[in-house]
């Protein structure tokens, strides 16, 4: 179990070198592949509460979020055998008319970190785009961001087009600096969320339900 | 035909101060930028709505209402002048005849309160930077492209009388290097592909201008250190990394005056005293009365070296007192005013103001610290004295760090613990950088992901 | 047991200042009013929502999102202390127990503040007079009465330190005299229905304060001098009448002090620079920041004496940077800083600024003029040269029109052509009044409908 | 025709006992009843236009609209005897919750001087009372004033109130501090005023639709 511990070491740290020797051993050694990603999400868990308290910046946490890809680059052949399938899958873009992606890929880094698949579809999305990868990755959560006052209305037209389609506990969550929880309840969205720190949590919540 | 400075316009820092540029100009209504009045410079936005053929309609009720009553309280409060910015929002852009419409109120109701009650305005054109709409981004041509030079050409001869823009080349890869808390990466966006693309673009704007007997005015790197400060007072990015990529940002912002413009420098430019020691031309800056837009840790600071004083962007929503524009202008013709009785009364009393707004702000924050007025002028001198862009862009990242260490060795400056290493790790990067542009280029384009961005419209081969 | 003031606090213009009053007080948690500093007073105010018991939860959840977003802004920017007003809205004060949930709210995030950010905070707890919402308004008894009082009480036992109200005493006749120009009126719902229902009420007040160890603050006659100054904005009234109301108010709003109010006194109170002098008192004053929740032409002049400096009210609806209230709040603190840099540096800087602020503003405006700190002075004089609020008013309403005479003669002050003729009206009017208060409430009530005011709820005999 | 032009002049300036002198003249003359009105209209309108040109302050108006209001009720007995009806009758109010009168007061007025007959209910007025009003008064005009941003809401209630019942071209005006266009669209109603002068001419062009 010793290693399994200097395994979150290695993530909170983000010493990639490390984390991704440390994981092929455990799978050497016979450990069992959820509890390697388990010891790996501990450390992200501590490292987005070290981020929550101000204690480390956004970089740090980066470099560990590529520390625990690259390592789980290497565990996910033998999770995949075992039937494991990520917490949820994600769908998130920035909506049509926007450019801005630094809120999205703050929140797609922060959802892979929390070990969810992420599919990551860009800025300037059509509706129709956002529909058609939720049906292709079965995806269970999606995120919405815009920036602009006058993109705002196009997550209606998001919102509009994933309520037509008969998806089974499809999620949304909405995020961006004009947004509010008052515009998230208006258009039918299921949560909001005030910055990129707080969608994990969100997001957790609303696969909780 | 682009200048290179090698000679400081400003270079005492007791003459780097709000109201007077040594490169005055004026403009068509009599007002005279960086010639003794600092103006209030107002912009504003619409409120959520779409922005559609169908919605056209709406969107110019509310330009109008807001000109209008932006127009009608400067009146009232006889403010000598204001600058108009109108910032497009990106359908605006793409369809310059959208663009068009609203510029076309908004000339017609400044010309209407100059008849009526002798008010001096000026509009100053700033449509966006659609050009990253596709990604990567497609700098030199195509419909972005077209459209966003159509409405430039078709503003100015309509009667804007400033151009400006908040240039986006390189920031499809500067955005990744300010999570990453990469100070490599950020000078590579800015003053390797954003001097490049400017040097393209600012060119084109300054023949445009030409053209219309306007004026080329400046350019800001909104994008880059603007978007550096908000990650740092969401906490997300160190402050000190925020302050050094301002700094760099100078380089950028600095090429549109080496092609041909005059000033003044758009206003959520904060890297502008830097420039207007560079150039001698007058500078909008920001602060406080932006917290509409975005909050800072310079809200007096920012106003020491001020020509025109800005709102950044307020959107049309009713607050108890009124539409929330007009209540932007009145805060501004306020502080307009304040600078303005230091400025009628002498050198010395102007003097006094500016350090004031100084003393505010500049030791809780090293992002304000470094826009001390003898910080901007050391951090002048060390842009000119380099050649080219990037070699000028190290070494005012290398003063930048060096200014903050010495200001928080003798206590001038408060810097937080878990800041202090990143002077560290800054200098390290920044020493360990190649020196040739072209090695580091090579460098860049081999390990990024293909398709992140065109090294060729970067006028770079790969 | 009421004070009348004979001789003035402040006698010197030059000692009539920002920062400094001659009797400052320690707040809990050792914010000094008067004491050096001018702190930022922040008030914030619900979206257009309804209130009743099945809102209450969203009700609760703007206010603390509210609360939270301005500590936490003043925290980042390390503001000295914030004070915070709580002016509730009419359902409120009607059922005490939803504002004490608010409250409560409000006391937990600023103790949170104070223990995780060494936030020093304060409330300031401003029930709204509801007693008008019955016409003809009953003042001293009944529903609306007693919610008040026992919101009063609850709140100072909850741990909020300063009691103030917007009292509406007289108003019920004062709006009729603004729109009608009619000085007498105006005089006769300030100085004699204002005042004695201030002294009914004030002294309820302050043995509330005492009996839980707070302060009793003070009023302001916001419903009658702003009324006035928003109607000249508007142009519905001479700008020269709104001026002379302003001065008449501080009569009235004297009252307080007399009964044992300490101060600062209530922010849009604009006549507090007037009571400064007077009582030697701390001052809430607010100007720029004041022009989301409505215009003035005094920004700048109004900061001349303050002791706190606020933004008056401003919605929690979200702009481009963030929430409104933050904005406030960042503005607020920017504003601040300045001045206390300049009383960092000593008394002739400080008088240095206070000049500035008021050389911005005096000269354009009849009420800005007469709030110039040799101005306040002048009316302190006349009014505590006279022993009942009426003679005060009359002595202190004639006093404002020979300075604006005066102004205007020397040029000092601009008054449009259409103003001038009001000054020789407002003096015949207040001349020909009847010395004698009694014979001048006897005509108003032979003259007044009934049913508008009750004379008795003024301790007056009909 | 010379003394009607005088009347027109002594509502103008404001002059009652002329004015009302004049009337009497008039009526004694066998002028029209509905011309004499028309003089003082005029009058009128030349004072409202001369507030709105910033030309003269509201107690100026107000003066002219006192002088009016005793003249017409000399006039209003034989104007009634010719079948003469006012333009509309309006029924004005500030919304529950609310007590904010000057701005509904100055409208009132205002409305007043335009030949209205104004119905005023005064301030926090429930929305049965404004119903009860408009039955009781035939009103094809409805005036709303809210000035607290949590009245607001009242006005809502008010217009479900009126749209329950089946009332024939009853137009309503809303305005007050915190009311834009937007809100007025947003709760159906049929305008809105910026302020108490555009009032006049916003009841004017309602009522000619
Ligand atoms: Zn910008
Ligand atoms: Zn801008
Ligand atoms: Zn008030």
């Amino acid at each position: 179990m010793a290693n399994l511990n200097a395994l979150t070491e290695f993530i909170k740290s983000g010493n990639r070198s490390k984390a991704t020797k440390l994981t092929q051993e455990a799978l050497d050694a016979g450990e069992v592949p959820q509890g390697i990603l388990d010891a790996m999400v501990v450390g992200m868990d501590v490292v987005g509460e070290r981020f929550k308290c101000n204690e480390i910046f956004v970089p740090e946490m980066l470099i560990a979020a590529r520390a625990m890809k690259e390592a789980m680059a290497i565990l996910e052949p033998a999770l995949v055998k075992t039937g494991y399938k990520p917490i949820a899958t994600a769908v998130i873009g920035t909506v049509q008319g926007d450019l801005h992606d630094i809120g999205k890929n703050l929140v797609s880094m922060m959802w892979k970190g929390a070990s969810f698949n992420v599919v990551d579809l860009g800025v300037n999305v059509p509706a129709e785009k956002f529909v058609a990868a939720i049906k292709e990755h079965n995806a269970t959560l999606v995120g919405l961001s815009a920036l602009l006052t006058t993109t705002m209305p196009a997550m209606q037209t998001v919102m509009d087009a994933i309520r037509a389609e008969d998806f089974v506990g499809v999620k949304v969550l909405i995020g961006g600096a004009p947004i509010t929880q008052n515009y998230a309840d208006q258009i039918g969205a299921d949560a909001f969320a005030a910055d990129a720190a707080s969608a994990v949590d969100a997001a957790r919540k609303l696969l909780a339900n | 035909m682009s200048t290179h400075y090698t000679s400081l316009a400003i270079d005492d820092p007791t003459k780097l101060v709000f109201g007077h540029a040594p490169n005055p100009f004026t403009l068509r209504r009599g007002m005279v930028l960086g010639g003794g009045l600092v103006y209030p410079e107002i912009n504003f936005t619409l409120p959520p709505m779409l922005i559609e053929a169908g919605t056209m309609n709406k969107v110019c009720t509310e330009y109008r209402q807001m000109i209008t009553g932006v127009l009608k309280r400067a009146a009232e409060l006889e403010s000598p002048g204001v600058l108009v910015e109108f910032e497009t929002l990106p359908p605006m852009t793409e369809h310059p005849d959208w663009g068009m419409q609203i510029v076309n109120i908004l000339l017609d109701a400044m010309e209407e309160a100059h008849a009526k009650d002798g008010l001096a305005s000026a509009l100053r054109m700033t449509p966006n930077d659609n050009r990253e709409m596709v990604r990567p981004p497609q700098m030199r041509s195509g419909i972005y492209w077209e459209g966003m030079l159509e409405l430039f050409d078709r503003s100015a001869a309509a009667g804007a009388e400033l151009l400006s823009i908040e240039s986006v080349g390189g920031k499809e890869l500067h955005d990744d290097a300010l999570t990453m808390g990469d100070m490599q990466g950020s000078i590579f966006g800015l003053s390797v592909l954003g001097a490049r693309d400017m040097k393209f673009l600012w060119t084109h704007i300054v023949e445009i201008a030409k053209r219309h007997g306007v004026h080329a005015a400046g350019d800001t790197a909104c994008g880059f250190g603007n978007t550096a400060m908000v990650l740092a007072e969401q906490k997300m990015i160190p402050r000190v990394f925020a302050a050094v990529v301002r700094a760099v940002t100078a380089v950028r912002s600095l090429v549109a005056y080496e092609c041909g413009a005059v000033g003044p420098g758009k206003d959520c430019g904060y890297e502008n005293p830097i420039l207007k020691a560079i150039t001698g031309f007058p500078m909008s800056m920001e602060g406080k009365c932006a917290s509409c837009a975005h909050f800072s840790p310079m809200g007096n600071l920012a106003a020491a070296c001020c020509d025109t004083w800005s709102n950044e962007s307020i959107q049309n929503v009713k607050l108890l007192g009124g539409m929330a524009p007009t209540m932007s202008m009145e805060q501004l013709i306020y502080d307009c005013r304040l600078m303005n009785v230091a400025l009628g009364e002498g050198p010395k009393e102007v003097l006094k103001l500016r350090d004031w707004f100084v003393a505010s702000d500049d030791s809780l924050d090293p992002q304000a610290y470094i826009l001390r007025p003898d910080c901007c002028v050391q951090l002048a001198q060390a842009i000119i004295s380099k050649d080219t862009p990037y070699t000028a862009a190290r070494h005012v990242g290398l003063t930048a760090i060096d200014i903050l260490r010495q200001a928080h060795a003798d206590k001038s400056l408060k810097l937080s613990d878990r800041e202090l290493p990143w002077l560290d790790t800054m200098t390290d990067t920044i020493q360990e950088m190649p020196d040739d542009e072209n090695v580091l280029a090579q460098q860049v384009i081999a390990t990024t992901e293909p398709g992140r961005f065109l090294p060729a419209e970067y006028g770079l081969t790969s």
